[in-house]
Protein backbone atom coordinates (compact mmCIF):
# COMPACT_ATOMS: atom_id res chain seq x y z
CA UNK A 1 0.00 0.00 0.00
CA UNK A 2 1.75 3.35 -1.26
CA UNK A 3 0.63 6.77 -1.88
CA UNK A 4 0.04 7.65 -5.70
CA UNK A 5 -0.04 11.53 -6.60
CA UNK A 6 -1.00 12.18 -9.92
CA UNK A 7 -0.35 15.38 -11.88
CA UNK A 8 -1.65 17.23 -14.70
CA UNK A 9 -2.13 15.13 -17.58
CA UNK A 10 -1.88 11.88 -15.68
CA UNK A 11 -4.71 13.49 -13.27
CA UNK A 12 -6.96 13.95 -15.88
CA UNK A 13 -6.09 10.51 -17.16
CA UNK A 14 -6.38 8.44 -14.26
CA UNK A 15 -9.62 10.55 -13.27
CA UNK A 16 -8.22 11.31 -9.71
CA UNK A 17 -5.24 13.30 -7.90
CA UNK A 18 -4.47 10.94 -5.26
CA UNK A 19 -4.86 7.18 -4.51
CA UNK A 20 -3.47 4.61 -2.55
CA UNK A 21 -1.79 1.31 -4.79
CA UNK A 22 -1.02 -1.90 -3.60
CA UNK A 23 2.79 -2.85 -4.17
CA UNK A 24 6.51 -3.02 -2.23
CA UNK A 25 8.57 -1.59 -5.05
CA UNK A 26 7.86 1.76 -7.56
CA UNK A 27 7.34 -0.26 -10.42
CA UNK A 28 5.03 -2.54 -9.07
CA UNK A 29 2.82 0.54 -7.90
CA UNK A 30 2.62 1.49 -11.04
CA UNK A 31 1.59 -1.20 -12.68
CA UNK A 32 -1.40 -1.52 -10.14
CA UNK A 33 -1.94 1.76 -11.47
CA UNK A 34 -1.63 0.98 -15.00
CA UNK A 35 -4.42 -1.85 -14.72
CA UNK A 36 -6.43 0.45 -12.39
CA UNK A 37 -6.57 3.48 -15.34
CA UNK A 38 -6.03 1.93 -18.66
CA UNK A 39 -4.40 2.56 -21.82
CA UNK A 40 -4.79 6.68 -21.31
CA UNK A 41 -3.03 6.66 -18.26
CA UNK A 42 -0.31 4.02 -19.63
CA UNK A 43 0.67 5.92 -22.79
CA UNK A 44 1.12 9.37 -20.40
CA UNK A 45 3.16 7.30 -17.55
CA UNK A 46 5.43 6.00 -20.99
CA UNK A 47 6.58 9.87 -20.99
CA UNK A 48 6.36 10.84 -17.42
CA UNK A 49 9.20 11.33 -14.75
CA UNK A 50 8.81 9.61 -11.56
CA UNK A 51 9.31 11.10 -8.18
CA UNK A 52 9.18 8.85 -4.66
CA UNK A 53 8.85 11.64 -2.02
CA UNK A 54 9.88 14.76 -4.03
CA UNK A 55 13.00 13.20 -5.78
CA UNK A 56 13.82 11.18 -8.96
CA UNK A 57 12.74 7.37 -8.33
CA UNK A 58 14.11 3.51 -9.59
CA UNK A 59 11.20 1.14 -10.81
CA UNK A 60 13.50 -0.81 -8.49
CA UNK A 61 12.81 1.48 -5.01
CA UNK A 62 11.39 -0.20 -1.82
CA UNK A 63 8.39 1.26 -0.72
CA UNK A 64 5.82 1.51 2.49
CA UNK A 65 2.46 3.00 3.19
CA UNK A 66 4.07 6.59 4.36
CA UNK A 67 5.55 6.82 0.70
CA UNK A 68 4.14 8.55 -1.87
CA UNK A 69 5.06 7.96 -5.65
CA UNK A 70 4.29 10.51 -7.78
CA UNK A 71 3.79 10.59 -11.95
CA UNK A 72 5.07 13.61 -13.22
CA UNK A 73 4.07 13.86 -16.99
CA UNK A 74 6.30 16.45 -19.51
CA UNK A 75 5.36 20.42 -17.97
CA UNK A 76 4.58 23.50 -20.17
CA UNK A 77 6.69 25.61 -18.10
CA UNK A 78 5.50 28.92 -16.60
CA UNK B 1 4.15 35.64 5.23
CA UNK B 2 3.55 32.49 3.85
CA UNK B 3 5.47 29.54 1.68
CA UNK B 4 8.60 27.87 2.07
CA UNK B 5 10.89 30.23 4.10
CA UNK B 6 14.32 29.17 4.90
CA UNK B 7 13.53 31.09 8.56
CA UNK B 8 17.56 30.43 9.93
CA UNK B 9 18.43 32.78 7.14
CA UNK B 10 15.40 35.05 6.06
CA UNK B 11 17.00 35.32 2.59
CA UNK B 12 15.05 32.64 0.77
CA UNK B 13 11.34 32.66 0.10
CA UNK B 14 9.77 30.49 -2.29
CA UNK B 15 5.68 30.26 -2.67
CA UNK B 16 3.06 28.39 -4.83
CA UNK B 17 -0.14 30.68 -4.22
CA UNK B 18 -3.29 31.01 -5.35
CA UNK B 19 -3.71 34.21 -5.31
CA UNK B 20 -2.18 37.55 -6.97
CA UNK B 21 1.16 37.78 -6.72
CA UNK B 22 2.77 40.93 -5.70
CA UNK B 23 6.15 42.14 -7.60
CA UNK B 24 6.31 44.84 -5.23
CA UNK B 25 6.02 42.80 -2.24
CA UNK B 26 8.92 40.49 -3.50
CA UNK B 27 11.06 43.49 -4.28
CA UNK B 28 10.59 45.29 -1.19
CA UNK B 29 11.63 42.32 0.78
CA UNK B 30 14.56 41.40 -1.53
CA UNK B 31 15.83 45.04 -0.42
CA UNK B 32 18.51 44.97 1.52
CA UNK B 33 21.05 47.53 3.28
CA UNK B 34 24.06 46.06 2.29
CA UNK B 35 22.52 45.67 -1.21
CA UNK B 36 22.34 48.19 -3.51
CA UNK B 37 20.93 46.18 -6.81
CA UNK B 38 17.48 44.37 -7.11
CA UNK B 39 16.29 42.75 -10.22
CA UNK B 40 13.11 41.55 -10.82
CA UNK B 41 11.20 39.25 -13.35
CA UNK B 42 7.43 38.89 -13.58
CA UNK B 43 5.99 37.02 -16.16
CA UNK B 44 2.93 37.98 -16.81
CA UNK B 45 0.40 35.77 -19.29
CA UNK B 46 0.04 37.00 -22.56
CA UNK B 47 -2.07 36.65 -25.83
CA UNK B 48 -0.35 33.66 -27.23
CA UNK B 49 -1.60 30.37 -28.16
CA UNK B 50 -0.20 26.78 -28.80
CA UNK B 51 -3.50 25.43 -29.13
CA UNK B 52 -4.85 28.35 -31.99
CA UNK B 53 -7.60 29.55 -30.25
CA UNK B 54 -8.63 33.20 -28.80
CA UNK B 55 -7.13 32.06 -24.94
CA UNK B 56 -8.88 33.99 -22.20
CA UNK B 57 -6.84 32.83 -19.49
CA UNK B 58 -4.95 29.54 -18.31
CA UNK B 59 -5.11 27.17 -15.78
CA UNK B 60 -2.16 26.09 -13.39
CA UNK B 61 -2.18 23.08 -11.86
CA UNK B 62 0.95 21.70 -9.39
CA UNK B 63 1.70 19.97 -6.58
CA UNK B 64 2.41 22.79 -3.88
CA UNK B 65 4.34 21.07 -1.95
CA UNK B 66 6.48 19.30 -5.09
CA UNK B 67 7.03 22.94 -6.46
CA UNK B 68 8.10 24.98 -3.52
CA UNK B 69 10.68 21.90 -2.60
CA UNK B 70 11.56 22.02 -6.42
CA UNK B 71 11.74 25.98 -5.85
CA UNK B 72 14.02 25.88 -3.04
CA UNK B 73 16.53 23.63 -4.72
CA UNK B 74 16.48 26.02 -7.62
CA UNK B 75 17.28 28.69 -5.10
CA UNK B 76 19.95 27.05 -3.43
CA UNK B 77 21.56 26.31 -6.40
CA UNK B 78 21.43 29.63 -7.57
CA UNK B 79 23.27 30.29 -3.64
CA UNK B 80 25.95 27.94 -4.73
CA UNK B 81 26.33 29.60 -8.13
CA UNK B 82 26.50 33.32 -6.95
CA UNK B 83 27.62 33.17 -3.18
CA UNK B 84 27.81 36.93 -2.63
CA UNK B 85 23.71 36.98 -3.26
CA UNK B 86 21.02 38.85 -1.11
CA UNK B 87 17.77 37.94 -0.78
CA UNK B 88 16.47 35.43 -3.63
CA UNK B 89 12.22 35.30 -3.31
CA UNK B 90 10.77 33.07 -6.49
CA UNK B 91 6.93 32.92 -6.42
CA UNK B 92 4.59 30.92 -8.88
CA UNK B 93 0.79 31.74 -8.98
CA UNK B 94 -1.42 28.53 -9.60
CA UNK B 95 -5.59 27.85 -10.54
CA UNK B 96 -6.86 30.31 -12.65
CA UNK B 97 -4.64 33.51 -14.42
CA UNK B 98 -5.97 35.78 -16.15
CA UNK B 99 -4.75 37.57 -19.39
CA UNK B 100 -2.11 40.35 -18.19
CA UNK B 101 -2.13 39.15 -14.55
CA UNK B 102 1.13 37.74 -13.25
CA UNK B 103 2.49 33.88 -12.89
CA UNK B 104 5.47 34.18 -11.45
CA UNK B 105 8.11 36.53 -9.67
CA UNK B 106 11.90 36.91 -9.43
CA UNK B 107 13.23 39.29 -6.96
CA UNK B 108 17.18 38.95 -6.29
CA UNK B 109 19.09 41.86 -4.17
CA UNK B 110 23.23 41.68 -4.56
CA UNK B 111 25.62 44.53 -3.36
CA UNK B 112 26.23 44.98 -7.33
CA UNK B 113 23.99 44.54 -10.37
CA UNK B 114 25.92 42.06 -12.31
CA UNK B 115 25.21 38.93 -10.35
CA UNK B 116 21.81 40.28 -9.15
CA UNK B 117 21.17 40.05 -13.36
CA UNK B 118 22.73 37.21 -13.68
CA UNK B 119 21.16 34.93 -10.94
CA UNK B 120 17.51 36.40 -11.96
CA UNK B 121 17.64 35.13 -15.46
CA UNK B 122 19.10 31.48 -14.18
CA UNK B 123 16.43 31.39 -11.59
CA UNK B 124 13.54 32.34 -14.22
CA UNK B 125 15.14 29.99 -16.66
CA UNK B 126 15.41 27.32 -14.66
CA UNK B 127 12.15 27.79 -13.12
CA UNK B 128 10.12 27.00 -16.22
CA UNK B 129 12.20 23.90 -16.79
CA UNK B 130 12.43 22.25 -13.23
CA UNK B 131 9.34 23.19 -11.44
CA UNK B 132 6.11 21.14 -12.05
CA UNK B 133 3.32 22.92 -13.27
CA UNK B 134 0.97 21.64 -15.68
CA UNK B 135 -0.74 24.99 -17.74
CA UNK B 136 -4.23 24.74 -19.81
CA UNK B 137 -4.95 27.21 -22.04
CA UNK B 138 -8.71 28.20 -21.74
CA UNK B 139 -10.97 29.95 -24.24
CA UNK B 140 -14.72 30.80 -24.97
CA UNK B 141 -15.80 27.29 -24.55
CA UNK B 142 -13.09 25.03 -24.02
CA UNK B 143 -9.65 24.44 -22.95
CA UNK B 144 -6.73 22.08 -23.19
CA UNK B 145 -3.36 21.15 -22.23
CA UNK B 146 -0.34 23.52 -23.58
CA UNK B 147 0.99 21.52 -26.24
CA UNK B 148 4.56 23.05 -25.94
CA UNK B 149 5.87 20.64 -23.77
CA UNK B 150 8.97 18.83 -22.50
CA UNK B 151 10.32 16.55 -19.12
CA UNK B 152 11.40 18.31 -16.21
CA UNK B 153 14.90 18.67 -15.90
CA UNK B 154 16.98 18.86 -12.62
CA UNK B 155 17.89 22.28 -11.48
CA UNK B 156 21.70 21.62 -12.61
CA UNK B 157 21.17 21.23 -16.39
CA UNK B 158 20.56 24.97 -17.31
CA UNK C 1 2.36 60.85 -15.28
CA UNK C 2 5.51 63.49 -15.17
CA UNK C 3 8.68 63.26 -16.63
CA UNK C 4 9.63 63.24 -20.69
CA UNK C 5 7.41 60.74 -22.22
CA UNK C 6 7.29 59.70 -25.62
CA UNK C 7 4.01 60.57 -26.00
CA UNK C 8 3.39 59.48 -30.21
CA UNK C 9 4.53 55.67 -28.98
CA UNK C 10 3.37 55.58 -24.81
CA UNK C 11 6.36 53.25 -24.70
CA UNK C 12 8.90 55.25 -23.53
CA UNK C 13 8.88 57.26 -20.32
CA UNK C 14 12.53 59.02 -18.33
CA UNK C 15 11.82 61.17 -15.37
CA UNK C 16 13.87 63.06 -12.81
CA UNK C 17 12.27 63.47 -10.12
CA UNK C 18 12.98 65.07 -6.60
CA UNK C 19 10.30 62.63 -5.34
CA UNK C 20 10.69 59.04 -4.15
CA UNK C 21 10.77 56.59 -7.05
CA UNK C 22 8.24 53.70 -7.40
CA UNK C 23 9.61 50.64 -8.72
CA UNK C 24 5.56 49.48 -8.81
CA UNK C 25 4.38 52.38 -10.42
CA UNK C 26 7.21 51.62 -13.14
CA UNK C 27 6.50 47.79 -13.50
CA UNK C 28 2.82 48.31 -13.62
CA UNK C 29 3.37 51.16 -16.50
CA UNK C 30 5.32 48.60 -18.80
CA UNK C 31 3.18 45.81 -18.40
CA UNK C 32 1.38 45.30 -21.59
CA UNK C 33 -0.64 42.38 -23.18
CA UNK C 34 1.64 41.32 -25.71
CA UNK C 35 4.33 41.20 -23.51
CA UNK C 36 4.68 38.15 -21.40
CA UNK C 37 8.27 39.29 -19.60
CA UNK C 38 9.05 42.30 -17.47
CA UNK C 39 12.72 43.06 -15.94
CA UNK C 40 12.84 45.58 -13.27
CA UNK C 41 15.89 46.91 -11.56
CA UNK C 42 16.37 48.99 -8.54
CA UNK C 43 19.85 51.13 -7.55
CA UNK C 44 19.35 51.38 -3.70
CA UNK C 45 21.61 53.59 -1.07
CA UNK C 46 24.06 50.95 0.30
CA UNK C 47 26.40 51.60 3.27
CA UNK C 48 29.62 51.67 1.26
CA UNK C 49 31.60 54.89 0.56
CA UNK C 50 34.05 55.90 -1.60
CA UNK C 51 35.54 58.77 0.91
CA UNK C 52 35.98 56.25 3.97
CA UNK C 53 32.97 58.58 5.68
CA UNK C 54 30.05 56.69 7.71
CA UNK C 55 27.73 58.06 4.88
CA UNK C 56 24.00 58.88 5.94
CA UNK C 57 22.80 60.44 2.48
CA UNK C 58 23.89 60.68 -0.99
CA UNK C 59 22.64 64.08 -2.80
CA UNK C 60 22.74 63.71 -6.31
CA UNK C 61 22.74 66.70 -8.31
CA UNK C 62 22.26 67.24 -12.16
CA UNK C 63 19.97 69.40 -14.79
CA UNK C 64 17.09 68.17 -14.95
CA UNK C 65 16.71 68.85 -18.95
CA UNK C 66 20.04 67.77 -19.91
CA UNK C 67 20.03 64.35 -17.77
CA UNK C 68 16.28 63.57 -18.92
CA UNK C 69 17.88 64.37 -22.71
CA UNK C 70 20.35 61.97 -22.54
CA UNK C 71 18.08 59.29 -21.00
CA UNK C 72 15.83 59.30 -24.04
CA UNK C 73 19.16 58.52 -25.68
CA UNK C 74 19.89 55.92 -23.99
CA UNK C 75 16.07 54.34 -24.77
CA UNK C 76 16.32 54.94 -28.46
CA UNK C 77 20.06 53.39 -28.40
CA UNK C 78 18.24 50.15 -26.23
CA UNK C 79 15.08 49.90 -29.32
CA UNK C 80 18.02 50.03 -32.21
CA UNK C 81 19.68 47.45 -30.09
CA UNK C 82 16.33 45.46 -29.99
CA UNK C 83 13.88 46.19 -32.06
CA UNK C 84 11.42 44.06 -30.41
CA UNK C 85 10.58 45.70 -26.71
CA UNK C 86 7.66 46.56 -25.54
CA UNK C 87 7.94 49.85 -22.77
CA UNK C 88 10.88 50.93 -21.15
CA UNK C 89 10.56 53.78 -18.76
CA UNK C 90 14.12 54.68 -16.64
CA UNK C 91 13.68 57.30 -13.61
CA UNK C 92 16.52 58.83 -11.75
CA UNK C 93 16.12 60.85 -8.06
CA UNK C 94 18.04 63.96 -7.69
CA UNK C 95 18.30 65.88 -4.10
CA UNK C 96 18.79 63.82 -0.74
CA UNK C 97 18.49 59.85 -0.82
CA UNK C 98 18.63 58.39 2.66
CA UNK C 99 20.15 54.55 2.88
CA UNK C 100 18.09 52.04 1.68
CA UNK C 101 15.80 54.46 -0.72
CA UNK C 102 15.88 54.03 -4.21
CA UNK C 103 18.08 56.07 -6.64
CA UNK C 104 17.53 54.81 -10.01
CA UNK C 105 14.77 52.52 -11.23
CA UNK C 106 14.64 50.52 -15.12
CA UNK C 107 11.75 48.92 -16.25
CA UNK C 108 11.42 46.93 -19.41
CA UNK C 109 8.82 44.48 -21.03
CA UNK C 110 8.83 42.41 -24.24
CA UNK C 111 7.26 39.27 -25.66
CA UNK C 112 10.10 36.84 -24.32
CA UNK C 113 12.51 37.44 -21.19
CA UNK C 114 15.83 37.09 -22.95
CA UNK C 115 15.37 40.80 -24.66
CA UNK C 116 14.34 42.20 -21.27
CA UNK C 117 17.03 40.97 -19.44
CA UNK C 118 19.41 42.40 -22.18
CA UNK C 119 17.85 45.73 -22.58
CA UNK C 120 17.46 46.03 -18.83
CA UNK C 121 21.16 45.38 -18.26
CA UNK C 122 22.50 47.89 -21.26
CA UNK C 123 20.25 50.54 -19.99
CA UNK C 124 21.50 50.74 -16.34
CA UNK C 125 24.94 50.08 -17.20
CA UNK C 126 24.43 52.83 -20.00
CA UNK C 127 23.21 55.29 -17.43
CA UNK C 128 25.63 54.76 -15.04
CA UNK C 129 28.46 56.39 -17.42
CA UNK C 130 26.14 58.34 -20.07
CA UNK C 131 23.64 60.46 -18.41
CA UNK C 132 25.44 63.77 -16.21
CA UNK C 133 24.75 63.27 -12.40
CA UNK C 134 26.95 64.25 -9.57
CA UNK C 135 27.05 62.24 -6.45
CA UNK C 136 27.72 63.82 -2.57
CA UNK C 137 28.72 61.49 -0.11
CA UNK C 138 26.75 62.88 2.90
CA UNK C 139 27.91 61.55 6.65
CA UNK C 140 27.09 63.19 10.66
CA UNK C 141 29.25 66.47 10.01
CA UNK C 142 30.27 67.00 6.09
CA UNK C 143 29.93 65.75 3.24
CA UNK C 144 32.28 65.39 -0.21
CA UNK C 145 31.75 64.47 -4.04
CA UNK C 146 32.20 60.63 -4.64
CA UNK C 147 35.47 60.34 -5.53
CA UNK C 148 34.34 57.01 -8.16
CA UNK C 149 34.91 59.45 -11.08
CA UNK C 150 34.49 59.34 -14.83
CA UNK C 151 33.99 60.59 -17.64
CA UNK C 152 31.07 60.89 -19.15
CA UNK C 153 30.66 58.65 -22.37
CA UNK C 154 28.55 58.19 -25.86
CA UNK C 155 25.48 55.60 -25.56
CA UNK C 156 27.14 53.67 -27.92
CA UNK C 157 29.89 52.96 -26.16
CA UNK C 158 28.57 50.86 -23.90
CA UNK D 1 26.58 86.83 -24.21
CA UNK D 2 25.79 83.07 -24.12
CA UNK D 3 23.79 80.93 -20.87
CA UNK D 4 26.30 78.82 -18.73
CA UNK D 5 25.25 75.92 -16.99
CA UNK D 6 27.76 74.86 -14.21
CA UNK D 7 27.13 71.54 -12.72
CA UNK D 8 28.05 69.68 -9.84
CA UNK D 9 31.89 69.97 -9.07
CA UNK D 10 32.29 72.93 -11.48
CA UNK D 11 30.02 74.62 -9.56
CA UNK D 12 30.93 74.24 -6.63
CA UNK D 13 34.07 75.96 -7.79
CA UNK D 14 32.20 78.99 -9.64
CA UNK D 15 29.51 79.76 -6.98
CA UNK D 16 27.06 80.00 -9.57
CA UNK D 17 24.95 77.31 -11.31
CA UNK D 18 23.74 79.46 -14.09
CA UNK D 19 25.36 82.58 -15.31
CA UNK D 20 26.17 84.89 -18.63
CA UNK D 21 28.96 85.36 -20.75
CA UNK D 22 30.46 87.38 -23.52
CA UNK D 23 31.59 85.74 -26.44
CA UNK D 24 30.67 84.31 -29.72
CA UNK D 25 32.33 81.06 -29.68
CA UNK D 26 32.46 78.00 -27.10
CA UNK D 27 36.31 78.75 -26.55
CA UNK D 28 35.31 82.43 -25.80
CA UNK D 29 32.47 82.00 -23.57
CA UNK D 30 34.84 79.48 -21.66
CA UNK D 31 37.71 81.92 -21.35
CA UNK D 32 35.22 84.59 -19.80
CA UNK D 33 34.39 81.67 -17.38
CA UNK D 34 37.78 80.72 -16.14
CA UNK D 35 38.45 84.75 -15.82
CA UNK D 36 35.53 85.21 -13.41
CA UNK D 37 36.05 81.85 -11.30
CA UNK D 38 39.38 81.58 -11.01
CA UNK D 39 41.72 78.45 -10.80
CA UNK D 40 39.76 75.70 -8.76
CA UNK D 41 37.68 75.88 -11.75
CA UNK D 42 39.74 76.20 -14.43
CA UNK D 43 41.59 72.96 -13.19
CA UNK D 44 37.74 71.73 -13.35
CA UNK D 45 36.91 72.18 -16.63
CA UNK D 46 40.54 70.64 -18.23
CA UNK D 47 38.77 67.54 -17.30
CA UNK D 48 35.33 68.03 -18.08
CA UNK D 49 33.00 67.99 -21.08
CA UNK D 50 31.32 71.03 -22.69
CA UNK D 51 28.18 70.44 -24.23
CA UNK D 52 26.43 73.16 -25.92
CA UNK D 53 22.78 73.36 -26.34
CA UNK D 54 22.53 69.24 -24.92
CA UNK D 55 25.39 67.96 -27.29
CA UNK D 56 29.02 67.58 -27.67
CA UNK D 57 30.71 71.00 -28.38
CA UNK D 58 33.33 71.86 -30.09
CA UNK D 59 35.38 75.28 -28.79
CA UNK D 60 35.18 77.08 -31.84
CA UNK D 61 30.92 76.34 -32.17
CA UNK D 62 29.20 80.13 -32.38
CA UNK D 63 27.12 80.44 -30.19
CA UNK D 64 24.70 83.75 -29.54
CA UNK D 65 22.58 84.57 -26.86
CA UNK D 66 19.86 81.52 -26.84
CA UNK D 67 22.69 79.26 -26.61
CA UNK D 68 23.74 77.42 -23.48
CA UNK D 69 27.23 75.83 -22.85
CA UNK D 70 27.31 73.92 -20.33
CA UNK D 71 30.24 72.51 -18.44
CA UNK D 72 29.85 68.95 -17.35
CA UNK D 73 32.58 67.09 -15.04
CA UNK D 74 33.74 63.79 -14.56
CA UNK D 75 30.60 62.03 -12.86
CA UNK D 76 30.01 59.46 -10.30
CA UNK D 77 27.13 57.28 -11.63
CA UNK D 78 24.13 56.48 -10.14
Amino acid sequence: MTKLLLLGPAREAAGVSHDVVDGNTVGVVLEGAVKRYGTDFERILAVSQIWLNGNAADPLDQVGPDDEVAVLPPISGG
Amino acid sequence: MVGSVNLASNLDWVYVSASPLSSDELTKWATRPNCGAVVTFCGTVRNSSTTGHEITSLEYETSTELAEGRLLEVVGEARSRWPELGAIAVHHRVGSVELGDTTVVVAVSSAHRLEAFEAAKYLIDTVKISVPMWKREVWEGGSAWSEETHSIVSVQQQ
